[in-house]
């Protein structure tokens, strides 16, 4: 096998944190290479400096055995390597066509003008070729779902025909059919002899699709496993740097203690997000719910929590209405919204800020003066309880990792001693081991009599954690499911699709 | 990670380095130059004080992300109205009651209808500015004494001295600083800047906090007013007219970030009002033209400000 | 080490020589009144306008000329706006050690003069006046030099001169740029009123009911300064507009006004140049109020201007030596010790020639129409002499002094 | 969507616009266009605001604020009018060097921007200071004035505005539409980070945008000065006043664009702002009812745009549920 990625001694540094400490890494011709590791451990900043998208402070880069210095994305792709990353890459106010081929409009030029007409057939042809041919390429980006954007990326990655190719944590977000075609590109450019690097934190996705797996940790590889030495807790353990103790999820299996339902929901519409959704929550219950992205669940959450209206239908706390976020608040419901960045935390601001932002009424006299004294207190306890790694808790959300960054936004709601949470997507981007704290939290929580709901698009965790199981589908409750030893990701998923 | 640290200070501390060589240079023109340095002191205080109180107010605005640029218009017609409730009543009490009732009344007006309507706030203000222009051209119209309306210079030649001055500074400044770190009401702003979904995620209401800051800010603008009658008892359509800009001017000067959120500072309106003072001192003081010393003092406002706020850290460009 | 510390000590004792040597001689010099071997005065200029042609035209007299041929320095505020600007500027001046202030800036001469007399500082009003209850305040103050300009009758005349000349070439149709009228502006108001009572009399009819000076500017003030066309007796205002919003319904209402096929002539409190001259047609006539300029002169020479009635630069020569007399322990006062209070009209062309001759002389910066010969005069000059001096303003009488 | 629609979208607030004005004017018995002049006001009113707006959108739209429009016209037209009056120039050439001198200001400007990299608002601020400064240093305070410079005055007529609207609209449509700089500046607005990732030149792109915004407001600068033959000086902030005039028309623009081209929508809004303009010219409004009209007008416009779907639900209410 030829050797077409080669980095040696590359190191990255954002600011005080160290992302990649003397990075080797190398892949061959004809292989699915999987990366894992905790979030920050470097697996994407390796993979996206590769790709063009930033610089490294140190080290070499070669492709093909020669020298590799990518200016941009768009230079990477046009000399071979393409990468489908993370977070959304498409802009949402343009065509299809233009993101298919933005940054690189120059080659469709008829004269000084644009040549709308041959970029269009282009675009929908690269669609077609990789199997999404229901987008139509001259249809806006922002009108289409997640899903579909995605696709639209895979094109305009594939029509440049690239012999690297870098799919980044690309699946969790896509239903089955997105899944499928994305597995059948990387399969067929395995077989027509290229390279994929496959970056996920799913497991058993990733065993099941790589044919070696690399494993980072703070920045450094830690170790390559081939094929036939892929087994669970052995990544694991090299994932997080030792044993995991005690259970990943919780291991009973009882029925919750108490019967009295906490929050109650009766018929909510809203345009086809919620479709006569009526449910209760009890009292010390995990209540699950899943489906895919846009099944509605997102929604539900934010209606949950007052952050939206429904055009009708109720929801009761303890049997009184809900009328605003500050009146849910009151009733002790806390949010943790799905986008981290964007909805949960204000980065520019301190983890004091933060966590004492949504504690006020807690902490200040009279719901009305802050005394520092107070309010330090406050925080360093939910920062402690939470075991936030930080320099202090003066530092700036934004130079923390996912995980910490979610523990904060946890903390945010602990601090209010929230009788009622509603979780959306809560260790999404999380890493293996706050991933774990997270759970023993929900668990514990659980038991002292709170209610969660757990809003969640990764079966295994609400199968493993979850007292019932909502499915949704198009804004409708489609199922029921009681926590039980032999609930499957099949059964589950039946009702979803 | 130290070097980090330091940088970040520099940067933090720059406005007020900036203020203390402006400081020093001006002592050596001045002693150069052999002027009259106490009277040249109070009159510093005295000329930085209007801004620096209206400046403050504004802080709470600005911090949320957004800006107005109805400030002096709002001066100008609080000024008016104070001046003719002075000359209704003779009561100078009365007169600042009015001035700061007025120009709260005005920024509530401004901030309620971008609330109610979900107007973009910063749209609204520029609206405001022409409605509130118009404004005063009718209430000089309606006093009927000419171009000006005037109160009798003895009557506020008792409070026209920097002492007077600088109490109401300090009382308003200490209030200021006491909601902005010490209140809810502060900690809330600041949030709503740095991320207005996450905030209104967080059970805060931000209308509610936008008319708030609107109000800090609009009896920084009434108090504004107020100084300026006892100042200068005679006011016109032009009252005021270069208030709105100085503030936008010395507020970035002094380090405030546009985007406003958790950066905010609240000295900042002091430091650069003080700072813009000292400079149009030195230009005096060189007796350069208008156009020369306008040009010289825009090369170092952008050189102080780029100093202290550029964030070459960041692939994309501001906006 | 010890060697600097000498050298300090040696720097220190020389400057304190040179110190000492020049407190003496400012001694000396302050002891002689001549006006030629003065000490430096330092004098603050109030500013309203840095842009206008007629405030750069005194600008350049004071500085290009005055400045030149004393020994004095002028220091200039920015553009002052309000009273509150005003007030500033004048601690500006005193802090810079100004001797005197005079002012073209009129937000709140009062309190400009409070200001001054408070600090010892010596004022005067160039191209002004004050209002009679001003100057009964501050007659008697010692620091209050006097005021040289068109009063606000004299205002009122210029306009009615203006009209009255196109009157009296049997011209009926008229249309008024109003400029500052609807700010409240006195000074273009009674230009304004001076205008349509020249009108009145012609016409033999009235004007919103008035038809006389004191019944118009209450007529005037009456309508919120906000004028309107009417037919007065036999003459028509056929259009008005008055404002600088400087917006696209402004220069509409302008081109509209002037452009009106009715209107014969076009009249101006101010800058009729900037305003009223684009849009004229060829058969139509303009009048305004404006400063001699080469672009005055050439518009008179094209038949664009035909009657301009403006101050002249060297108009505030003798304000100037009133000022510098004061502070040089000489004051020019009344008999009974009050301020000046003298009245100047302006120097009226009808004609490209007459405008030449008189942009010639003002534009001069060695030659003005008062030279230094002729100011020096007036320095310590008696009240008798100096009021003769400068109520002989017309250029004829100047061109007579001069020989 | 129809084409109908589409074509009752675009029209609705220019014919709005026409409709309500020209009642008004025929109700007070005078008619809105009776001579050649009142088209000449109309026309250049339309050059004029339709100019500044394309000049304030194309940066706001990308969300950066400029101060420094005013004071880019003032400079420009003060150099192009000094050289053009020195030298006895032709109009047609004092308008190329308008637009010329308009560009490298908008160059400059953009220069600065990308350089200190500061929130473009800011550095508007400075730039507005420095060209106001530059202006008033340049000219001595006085201006520049070519009243009897009959050539260049003679300028203003209604082909030539017509000439002028239709060549800038034709260019704006062209450049932010059909070209390359076109389509990433597109990209840019709705998705800087991804855009730049993807390795489009934002310095590069906004540089370009500032300084067309430049040589539009240069060609703005060229037609005010030549309305009345004198430019005025500004001092401190003094020429920041044009940008107030194109905000209503630019959220016109915004609402036409949604049924057919925001450039148009731009062009459309400017003649509707024309027509309320026209209004004002023949009624002889004053400036203070004026100031009142338009600021209501703007305010109105805004309100109808932030609660469109409340006031159509109030319109038309549901029935169901």
């Amino acid at each position: 096998m030829k050797k077409i990625v080669e980095i040696t001694h590359m190191s990255k540094r954002f600011g005080s944190t160290v992302a990649l400490d003397d990075v080797d890494l190398e892949a061959y011709e004809g292989e699915i290479r999987g990366l894992i590791g905790e979030n920050g451990s470097g697996k994407s900043t390796v993979t996206s400096i590769y790709a063009g998208m930033q610089k490294a402070d140190a080290g070499t880069m070669l492709f093909e055995g020669k020298e590799w210095h990518p200016s941009s994305m768009n230079d990477a792709l046009k000399k071979g390597v393409g990468m489908i990353v993370q977070e959304n890459g498409t802009v949402p106010g343009i065509s299809v066509a233009e993101n298919i081929y933005l940054g690189e409009i120059d080659s469709y030029k008829k004269g000084p003008f644009v040549d709308l007409g041959r970029l269009n057939r282009d675009a929908q042809k690269a669609l077609d070729d990789i199997g999404a041919g229901h987008i139509n390429a001259a249809q806006i980006t922002g009108m289409l779902d997640f899903q579909d954007r995605k696709l639209i990326e895979i094109a305009k990655v594939m029509v440049n025909d690239p012999k690297v190719l870098v799919v980044d944590e690309t699946t969790t977000a896509l239903s089955q059919k997105g899944r499928e075609i994305i597995y059948s590109i990387m399969n067929k450019m395995r077989d027509d002899g290229k390279t994929v690097i496959f970056i996920s934190h799913d497991l058993d996705e990733i065993m099941s699709v790589c044919d070696r797996l690399t494993v980072l940790r703070d920045g450094k590889i830690i170790r390559t496993f081939d094929k036939e030495e892929f087994e669970e807790n052995a990544i694991k353990t090299s994932m997080i740097g030792r044993e995991l103790q005690g259970n990943y999820y919780r291991d009973d299996y009882e029925e919750p203690a108490e019967k009295e339902t906490v929050l109650k929901a009766e018929h909510l519409n809203l345009g086809n997000q919620l479709v006569d959704f009526s449910f209760e929550l009890k009292k010390g219950e995990i209540l699950g719910v899943g489906g895919l992205s846009h099944c509605g669940m997102h929604t539900l959450g934010k209606v949950l929590f007052g952050a939206m209206m429904p055009q009708s239908g109720t929801f009761t706390v303890h049997g009184k209405p809900v009328t605003s976020i500050h009146d849910a608040m009151k009733k002790q419901i806390g949010y943790v919204a799905k986008d981290r960045d964007t909805e949960s935390l204000s980065l520019d601001a301190s983890i004091k800020d933060n966590i004492a932002i949504a504690g006020l009424d807690k902490f200040s006299i009279k719901n009305f003066l802050i005394l520092p004294s107070k309010e330090n207190a406050y925080v360093k306890k939910q920062a402690d309880a939470l075991s936030i790694k930080c320099a202090g808790i003066n530092q700036y959300v934004s130079a923390l990792s996912g995980g910490n960054k979610q523990k904060v936004a946890f903390g945010k709601w602990l601090g209010r001693e929230s009788e009622i949470l509603i979780l959306d997507c809560p260790t999404r981007g999380v890493d293996i081991g706050v991933k774990q704290a997270m759970y023993q939290l929900m668990y514990k929580m659980r038991n002292e009599g709170k209610s969660i709901l757990l809003i969640s698009e990764e079966m295994a965790e609400l199968i493993g954690m979850s007292d019932r199981i909502l499915i949704m589908k198009d804004g409708e409750l489609k199922k029921e499911l009681v926590r039980s030893r032999d609930l499957s990701e099949a059964d589950v998923i039946q009702y979803m699709i | 990670m130290k070097k980090q640290h330091i940088k970040d200070m520099i940067f933090r501390i720059a406005p007020i380095v900036g203020l203390l060589i402006l400081f020093a240079l001006f002592m050596v023109f001045a002693v150069i130059k052999d002027i009259n340095i106490p009277y040249s002191m109070k009159n510093i205080l005295n000329q930085s004080v209007i801004v620096i109180v209206v400046a403050t107010g504004a802080i709470f605005i600005y911090t949320l992300g957004s800006f107005d640029i109805s400030l002096g218009a709002n001066m100008c017609v609080s000024a008016l109205i104070g001046a003719m409730a002075y000359n209704r009543t003779g009561s100078v009490l009365v007169m600042l009651g009015a001035c700061v009732l007025c120009a709260v009344l005005i920024s509530l007006v401004c901030s309620v209808l971008a609330s109610v309507f979900h107007l973009p706030v910063f749209v609204t203000t520029i609206a405001m500015l022409s409605l509130l222009n118009a404004g005063v051209l009718m209430l000089i119209g309606a006093n009927g004494t000419g171009d000006i309306v005037q109160v009798p210079a003895d009557a506020v030649s008792a409070i026209n001295t920097v002492e007077f001055k600088l109490l109401v500074l300090c009382l308003y400044l200490a209030v200021c600083i006491f909601v902005f770190n010490f209140l809810k009401l502060g900690r809330e702003e600041k949030f709503v800047g740095g991320n207005p979904e996450c905030a209104r995620l967080t059970g805060l209401n931000n209308s509610r906090l936008a008319i708030l800051a609107f109000i800090m800010a609009g009896i920084g603008v009434g108090l504004g007013s107020f100084l300026t009658i006892t100042y200068a008892p005679t006011l016109s359509r032009n009252t005021a007219s270069s208030v709105g800009m100085d503030v936008i001017i010395s507020i970035v000067f002094g380090g405030m970030p546009v985007s406003g959120g958790a950066r905010s500072k609240i000295y900042s309106a002091v430091v650069g009002a003080l700072s813009m003072t000292l400079l149009s001192q030195i230009m005096l003081m060189l007796n350069l033209n208008s156009g020369i010393s306008q040009m010289v003092k825009a090369i170092i406002f952008i050189l102080v400000v780029y100093i202290s706020m550029s964030d070459n850290k960041k692939n994309n460009l501001p906006r | 080490m010890k060697s600097l510390k000498k050298f300090l000590v040696l720097l220190l004792s020389v400057f304190m020589v040179l110190g000492l040597a020049g407190c003496s001689g400012k001694g000396e010099e302050s002891g002689s009144k001549g006006i030629d071997n003065m000490k430096n005065v330092k004098i603050g200029v109030l500013v309203a306008d840095a842009t206008g042609a007629e405030a750069l035209a005194f600008r350049s007299y004071y500085e290009n000329y005055i400045q030149k041929q004393y020994n004095v320095t002028f220091m200039y505020s920015d553009e002052l706006a309000d009273a509150a600007a005003e007030s500033s500027a004048i601690d500006n001046f005193i802090a810079n050690n100004c001797k005197a202030i005079i002012s073209f800036a009129s937000a709140d001469r009062p309190a400009q003069i409070r200001k001054c007399a408070e600090n010892k500082v010596y004022y005067a009003v160039a191209t002004g006046t004050l209002s009679d209850d001003e100057y009964a305040e501050f007659k008697d103050n010692e620091y209050y030099v006097g005021a040289i300009g068109p009063d606000l009758y004299t205002e009122f005349q210029a306009g009615y001169n203006m009209a009255k000349y196109y009157l009296d070439q049997g011209k009926t149709k008229f249309a008024i740029f109003g400029g500052a009228t609807p700010y409240y502006v006195d000074m273009h108001i009674y230009r304004t009123a001076g205008m349509l009572v020249a009108m009145c009399e012609a016409g033999n009819g009235d004007y919103n009911g008035a038809k006389d000076f004191g019944s118009m500017i209450g007529t005037i003030y009456g309508m919120n300064c906000q004028l309107t066309p009417a037919q007065i007796g036999s003459v028509e205002l056929v259009s008005y507009v008055g404002g600088y919003d400087f917006d696209d319904a402004w220069f509409g209402k302008l081109a509209e006004a002037a452009n009106n096929p009715n209107v014969e002539v076009l009249l101006a409190v101010g800058s009729g140049l900037d305003t009223f001259a684009a849009f004229k047609r060829p058969d139509q006539a303009l009048g305004t109020v404006d400063s001699y300029t080469a672009d005055a002169v050439k518009a008179m020479e094209a038949g664009t201007l035909n009657y301009l009635a403006g101050k002249f630069s060297a108009s505030i020569g003798p304000i100037f030596m009133a000022t510098v007399s004061a502070v040089q322990g000489k004051p020019i006062r009344t008999a009974n010790g009050e301020a000046l209070a003298l009245s100047q009209g302006y120097w009226v062309a009808t004609s490209a020639e007459e405008a030449n001759n008189y942009f010639t002389v003002d534009s001069s910066t060695t030659d003005p129409a008062y030279t230094k010969a002729m100011l020096d005069k007036l320095y310590g000059a008696s009240y008798d002499d100096f009021a003769k001096f400068v109520g002989a303003y017309s250029y004829e009488e100047i061109q007579n002094l001069k020989k | 969507m129809s084409k109908g629609k589409r074509l009752a979208g675009t029209l609705a607030i220019p014919v709005i616009a026409c409709i309500v004005t020209n009642v008004i004017c025929l109700a007070k018995g005078v008619p809105m266009f009776e001579t050649g002049l009142n088209w000449l006001t109309f026309v250049r009113a339309i050059a004029n605001v339709s100019l500044v707006t394309y000049a304030l959108s194309i940066n706001l739209n990308s969300g950066r604020f400029d101060f420094s429009v005013g004071s880019i016209a003032l400079l420009a037209s003060v150099l192009s009018a000094s050289i053009s009056v020195k030298y006895g120039l032709h109009p047609a050439v004092m308008l190329v060097l308008s637009l010329l001198f308009g560009l490298i200001l908008g160059f400059i400007s953009g220069l600065i921007y990308i350089t200190v990299k500061l929130p473009p608002m800011i550095v508007s601020l400075g730039v507005a200071l420095l060209y106001e400064g530059i202006a008033y240093t340049l000219t001595g305070g006085h201006g520049v004035s070519f009243v009897n410079n009959k050539e260049l005055l003679g300028f203003a007529s209604v082909p030539n505005y017509l000439l002028i609207i239709v060549i800038a609209l034709v260019c704006v449509v062209v450049i932010f539409d059909h070209t390359t700089f076109g389509y990433d500046y597109k990209a840019l607005i709705s998705g800087q980070r991804v855009a730049v990732n993807t390795g489009i030149n934002e310095k590069k792109n906004a540089l370009i945008c500032y300084t067309i915004a430049g040589g539009l407001m240069g060609v703005q600068g060229f037609i005010s000065a030549t309305t009345t033959g004198s430019i005025q000086m500004a001092l401190n902030f003094g020429s920041i006043a044009p940008m107030f005039m194109a905000f209503l028309p630019m959220f016109i623009g915004g609402y036409i664009g949604r049924y057919s081209n925001d450039k148009l929508g731009y062009l459309l809004g400017a003649v509707s702002m024309a027509f309320v303009s026209m209004l004002y010219v023949r009624l002889m409004v004053n400036s203070s009812v004026q100031q009142v009209v338009s600021a209501l007008l703007l305010v109105g416009f805004l309100i109808f745009l932030n609660n469109e779907g409340r006031i159509k639900g109030l319109l038309h209410p549901k029935h169901e549920n």
